[in-house]
């Protein structure tokens, strides 16, 4: 369904651009059809650089990306808007995402002027409520309000109901449920659920692992950059490989089990990005080899790749 | 660091051209030929002075040199401080005129535009503390910088000067006196300072009242005050801390306000004939003498952009923010 | 087109009506512009022509010169109130005209960033350094013909830089706002985001800025009138005070020459900064509380 | 004893009314005690941490006696609180990473405010440089300013300054919810260690995030609407909660090993309720399953178990 291949996004920072900043580096990524993946990392690791690529609100510094393999890197006009068509995301916060002069379903209003401008009203206000029933939503109590009317939970399923409108094929979910009370997530985690079951596939975007390990196929785990682990997620959980997965595995709060007495390693100086293998700074098992290549993601067992020399030997 | 000034400098560099540029187009933008036209002005019928004034003026202007030559000649007079000859003055150098003029206008100025300042902030951060302070500063505040700088210096004039005749209303000193120094010469002066300086100091200090009665309400409900209040200390230290903060914003601002302050300052001289810059525009307007009208305006140009860097190293001195900002944190 | 908020909308007059600092300003505003308006109508003098004979007359004292007389027997009144309509002229048109340019250069600053952004912002920096009425000075010195429509439009010219810096920061916070990329996606055009989705937001802050605008705009041609690069025919308020002080208004005592004008400017002014905080008040509740 | 709390009311002034947010609450912290309050967002954790130590509008006191060591506080009283803030209660806030004043040294501010508390900087100065090393920061920092230092490194510096004269009860308001996951771990490890080194006699941690109070609270108090459900020891909490909406709460967290499509977690039916003119009695009955009649009046928060409270009718405890 969509591939990326080896995607980067280099910032210009400083007075004038003279610093550049790697947010992503060269990432290889796919997701199948109704197949749900979760890319976990802390934050400034660049998940949601990868995410706003995919979407096409920042532009791709290098690398490719295919969806159904069309090249979208430089896609433009017509074809984008065509491509808005199978690819949308929702965002972390949603009274953010709402313009909040408009009523809240002005975002249907928008789409339907841009994509279905020839239907008739009559079959577009039973399409939408169709959808809002998709997403559990009951039509009456939510049209016609505006966005500070509604709640947290209530905004992001009309996100989603706006995407199945589209009959999108590829969700991008960027920390779609951390603005959400605890009990109100779990509903938007089981509709997600539901959806990849009628064969939706999903780009789950979080940096809560137990989330991540609820949801999704495969897990892969992100850090400044670059994937330090990829795979099914029980394996990458259960087994993990690369220290930087380990470490975090350790330091989730479960309510099963006490924290193991992990040593943190408090960030020290890191090596610039591109020199040496990424976790290098915080990595206690960082040899020679570590600080000189960047160590590539390789097959450690069926469906498990990670990057780091000492694994194999580990 | 170094960058930060580097890039500062440009900019102000960059202003001074284009603030010059625009003083070299606008005769030469104006329909018509200038010569021909200031010659009409001048409207002295008699012949040997007309052709000198014509000479000088094709001289001058050099409207027989390609565009871009007269450009370079501007500029190459401009650098050997020669800003040509004044009009209504005939035989003096404009810059030799103005030169007598500044001195008058950094006296009016420079005090008027500081104490009004440090007073405009001290009664500003006052305002914000009770209702009915807030209540009675803030509408004389808003009365004050809504007042035309000219009105209200007509107003004192007449007021203070005339009615009461408490103040002289005309000139920098007493007319039978020439400027030498003496007790008597230098109370003269004072004696003719005060009403300019009052009407300056009056408007400007209403603008800095409410800009700093609104910034301090600003920097009170910031993260620090609370967190210094929930730590139980005294609204003392909390008031003091807020001012300080308070105090880099207004800086900004005295900056900004540098251009309308001088046009200010003008038209005040224009009201009490006080001898500084404005007074020579008034001058030059009425005469038609456009070189001293184009020294002037050079000179609070280069006054103006010169007072906004010092503000500026200021600013970078006083705020740490700035300075330590641009080494980049210490991850 | 656009569905206003409708419970917003009430709220909003409901709270504009309760604000004291609005209904004062408003109504001062109100009050001189029906002047400017009405008040021509009741004179037949011309502003500037010489009518009256003799002593300049005092206000009241005789009933056709209500506001009394200049020393050349020119009617105070009609200069008052011809001058008031060339104050709310240049106003309108100085202001709306500053407001239109830096809404623009802000916009599309803020927008575009980047480049285009970079050359935006060096050029208002640039432009709010340079003193104004320096410029304004020379360009009008330069002019024989000076209608008060020039006037206006050199104002304006020269006044917008700070609005496109305060509409340029206003832009950048909303466009980094999630409902944009939400535009993008649902395939909305740049210029279609900017003008359906931006601007409505921003229509509260662009009549805040309207108002300051309007002021400034009154008190530069106040100052160029009286140093007489005002208009060259017709009469302003700042060209009244002009002729009054360089006719040593203020030693023969001819008090009701000079004070009107520069009364009534300051009432305008400091109306509408006073009608500003109302409104900005009215807006964002929290400094409602002060 | 350390701090007991009678019948707690502090409402929420608003334009529309005042915001019933917290409606009575009654509790206790022991010395040596990690109480963690956990609650969704509008629950009025926030709410009754403010009100203990800066009561300021649009804060409104309504009643209720707070005691601290045997000492009564003035909360009502702004001025008259000022002597026990800082000594005997404090507060790591949430804003903490911006809590510190831009324009001045570090050094400089804490000297500035020890002395307008009447303390001393020279006095401390050794011990103030130990906790640093203790919570990894370098002296050093005390010469900087805060826009020198990471996010993390603020908020640790003021942890340290909070505690810095021993207060006996410490509030940390969701200090843990903007940090990644190894420095979650690692603040709330501090928090611990500060208890231990017996730099605060108890604490109070405040956060939605009821995984991390497992971790390190000794007992949890979850809160619902403005009223307390339920206190109890966090294992008793976790694996045999006695108020139905911690039951609900509980469950509908997913945890690392429970798959949708292996168990799928419920989650709870409803909305809480707006605190303007908030339901009688129970604030939970709307969504609770087990409502009944009863329930139209106000549930006490009793002991049903020695250390265990809750606060529903369907409980039976001492009282049913």
């Amino acid at each position: 369904m969509l591939k990326l291949q080896g995607i980067s996004k280099t910032y210009k920072v400083g007075t004038f651009g003279g610093k550049a900043l790697h947010a992503v580096c060269d990432v290889d990524l796919d997701v199948g059809s109704g197949e749900v993946v979760s890319l976990i990392g802390e934050s400034g690791s660049g998940k949601t650089t990868i995410g706003k690529m995919i979407l096409k609100l920042i532009s791709i510094t290098s690398g490719s990306a295919f969806f159904k393999d069309i090249d979208i890197t430089t896609l433009k006009g017509r074809e984008l808007k065509e491509y808005y068509r199978k690819v949308q995301g929702v965002f972390q916060d949603p009274f953010s995402s709402y313009n909040p002069i408009f009523k809240a379903d002005h975002i249907f209003a928008m789409i339907k002027t841009e994509f279905y401008p020839d239907v008739k009203p009559g079959d577009w206000s039973q399409k939408v409520d169709a959808c809002l029933k998709d997403v559990g939503l009951n039509p009456p109590d939510v049209l016609g309000k505006f966005p500070h009317q509604l709640s947290g939970g209530q905004l992001q399923r009309f996100l989603i109901a706006r995407a199945l409108l589209l009959e999108t094929e590829f969700l991008v979910a960027d920390e779609i449920i951390s603005m959400l009370d605890a009990s109100r997530r779990i509903d938007v985690l089981n509709l997600l659920a539901d959806l990849k079951k009628k064969g939706l596939s999903i780009l789950f975007i979080t940096h809560d692992l137990s989330l991540a390990y609820y949801i999704s196929d495969r897990a892969v785990i992100l850090y400044r950059g670059s994937i330090v682990e990829m795979g099914s997620t029980e394996r990458v959980y259960f087994n993990p490989q690369h220290p930087y997965t380990r470490m975090l595995m350790a330091t989730v709060p479960r309510l099963d089990q006490a924290w193991e007495d992990v040593e943190i390693a408090i960030r020290q100086k890191q090596l610039p990005i591109g020199q040496g293998c990424v976790y290098f700074g915080r990595c206690p098992f960082a040899s020679e080899q570590c600080s000189l290549e960047q160590p590539q993601l390789d097959e450690f067992e069926k469906d498990h790749q990670v990057a780091c020399f000492n694994c194999k030997r580990g | 660091m170094r960058r930060y000034f580097g890039r500062k400098v440009l900019i102000y560099l960059l202003t001074f051209f284009v603030a010059v540029t625009i003083d070299w187009l606008i005769p030469r933008f104006m329909p018509g030929d200038p010569v021909l036209s200031m010659l009409g002005r001048v409207g002295t019928a008699h012949p040997d002075t007309v052709n000198a004034m014509r000479e000088y003026f094709t001289r001058v202007f050099g409207l027989d040199v390609p565009i871009w030559q007269q450009y370079l000649n501007f500029w190459a007079s401009l650098l050997r401080g020669d800003l040509g000859v004044s009009v209504y003055r005939f035989p003096r150098e404009v810059a030799d005129v103005i030169m007598t003029a500044v001195p008058y206008d950094i006296a009016l100025l420079v005090p008027s535009i500081l104490l009004s300042w440090i007073a405009g902030n001290k009664f500003g951060a006052y305002a914000a503390r009770r209702k009915w302070l807030d209540n009675t500063i803030l509408p004389l505040g808003y009365t004050l910088t809504a007042t035309p700088y000219m009105w209200l210096a007509i107003l004192l004039a007449w007021g203070l000067g005339i009615k009461l005749d408490l103040f002289p209303i005309a000139g920098a000193y007493a007319f039978d006196m020439a400027p030498h120094w003496s007790w008597r010469f230098i109370s003269s002066v004072l004696h003719h300072w005060i009403l300019p300086f009052a009407s300056l100091f009056l408007v400007n200090f209403g603008g800095w009242a409410i800009g700093m009665r609104n910034v301090i309400i600003y920097e009170l409900e910031a993260d620090y005050s609370h967190y210094l209040e929930a730590l139980g200390a005294p609204q003392q230290l909390v008031r003091k801390y807020a001012y300080r903060n308070a105090l880099l914003p207004q800086l900004t601002g005295l900056a900004l306000q540098l251009g309308v302050i001088v046009a200010g300052a003008l038209v005040t001289e224009v009201v009490f004939s006080y001898p500084g810059i404005g007074f020579q525009l008034l001058a030059a307007v009425q005469n038609q003498d456009y070189f001293l009208l184009q020294g002037c305006f050079l000179f609070i140009i280069v006054g103006v952009l010169l007072a906004n860097f010092i503000i500026d190293i200021v600013y970078v001195i006083v705020d740490p923010r700035t300075r330590r900002g641009m080494t980049g944190e210490m991850a | 087109m656009m569905e206003k908020k409708s419970k917003k909308r009430n709220e909003f007059f409901y709270f504009a009506f309760k604000n004291n600092k609005l209904r004062i300003g408003l109504l001062i505003v109100l009050f001189f512009l029906v002047m400017a308006i009405i008040g021509p109508s009741f004179t037949e003098n011309d502003p500037l022509s010489f009518i009256h004979r003799g002593v300049p007359l005092k206000p009241f004292e005789s009933e056709d010169f209500i506001f009394g007389t200049t020393v050349f027997g020119q009617d105070v009144y009609s200069q008052f109130v011809y001058g008031l309509r060339a104050t709310f002229v240049v106003g309108a048109i100085g202001g709306g005209l500053a407001t239109l340019i830096g809404v623009i250069v802000g916009f599309i600053g803020g927008y575009m960033g980047g480049k285009t952004d970079e050359g935006l912002n060096m050029g208002t920096n640039i432009v709010l350094v340079i003193p104004t009425l320096a410029v304004l000075l020379i360009i009008s010195a330069y002019l024989e013909v000076r209608g008060i429509l020039l006037e206006s439009v050199f104002i304006g010219c020269t006044a917008w830089p700070w609005t496109a810096r305060a509409v340029r920061a206003q832009t950048f916070s909303l466009r980094s706002r999630e409902f944009v990329d939400l535009a993008k996606m649902s395939g909305m055009k740049s210029l279609k985001i900017i003008f359906k989705e931006i601007a409505p937001n921003m229509m509260s802050y662009l009549l805040l800025v309207f108002i300051l605008q309007f002021g400034g705009a009154t008190l530069n041609a106040a100052t160029l009138d009286f140093i007489g690069l005002g208009p060259t025919q017709g009469i302003s308020l700042g060209l009244m005070m002009n002729h009054a002080v360089a006719h040593s208004a203020l030693l023969l005592d001819i008090w009701w020459w000079f004070i009107p004008p520069g009364l009534a400017i300051t009432a305008i002014v400091g109306a509408l900064y006073v009608t500003n905080v109302g409104l900005d008040e009215v807006f964002n509740p929290k400094l409602r509380e002060m | 004893m350390s701090l007991h709390v009678e019948n707690l009311k502090v409402y929420y002034q608003t334009l529309r009314g005042d915001v019933r947010a917290l409606d009575g609450a009654t509790f206790d912290i022991a010395d040596g005690e990690i109480m963690g309050l956990a609650g969704e967002s509008g629950c009025g954790k926030t709410t009754l941490a403010h009100s203990l130590i800066r009561l300021t509008p649009p804060l409104k006191f309504i009643e209720g006696k707070v005691e601290l060591d045997g000492e009564e506080l003035p909360l009502a009283d702004m001025e008259k609180m000022d002597d026990f803030r800082f000594r005997k209660i404090s507060i790591v806030p949430q804003y903490a990473m911006n809590a510190l004043n831009p324009t001045r040294k570090i050094r400089k501010m804490t000297a500035e405010l020890l002395a307008s508390k009447g303390a001393s900087m020279k006095a401390i100065e050794t011990e103030l440089q130990r906790r640093l090393d203790l919570v990894g920061l370098n002296p050093e920092v005390l010469d900087m300013y805060p826009i020198e230092l990471s996010g993390g490194m603020k908020q640790r510096m003021v942890m340290v300054l909070s505690t810095l004269l021993d207060p006996s009860l410490l509030m940390a308001d969701e200090i843990t919810s903007a940090l990644d996951v190894s420095t979650q771990k690692a603040v709330a490890e501090m928090l611990v260690e500060f208890r231990d080194r017996n730099f605060v006699k108890s604490m109070m941690i405040i956060t939605h995030d009821i995984s991390i109070l497992y971790q390190v609270a000794d007992t949890i108090m979850i809160m619902y609407a403005g009223q307390l459900a339920e206190k109890a020891s966090r294992e008793t909490v976790i694996d045999s909660p006695r108020h139905p909406y911690t039951k609900m709460l509980i469950s509908s967290l997913p945890q690392v090993g429970v798959q949708v499509n292996v168990t799928r977690l419920a989650g709870i039916p409803g909305t809480p309720p707006q605190l303007l003119e908030p339901p009688q009695g129970c604030r939970f009955r709307a969504r609770c399953p087990l409502a009944f009649e009863k329930c139209l009046q106000v549930p006490p928060f009793v002991e049903v178990e020695p250390g265990h409270m809750v606060a529903c009718w369907k409980e039976p405890g001492k009282h049913a």
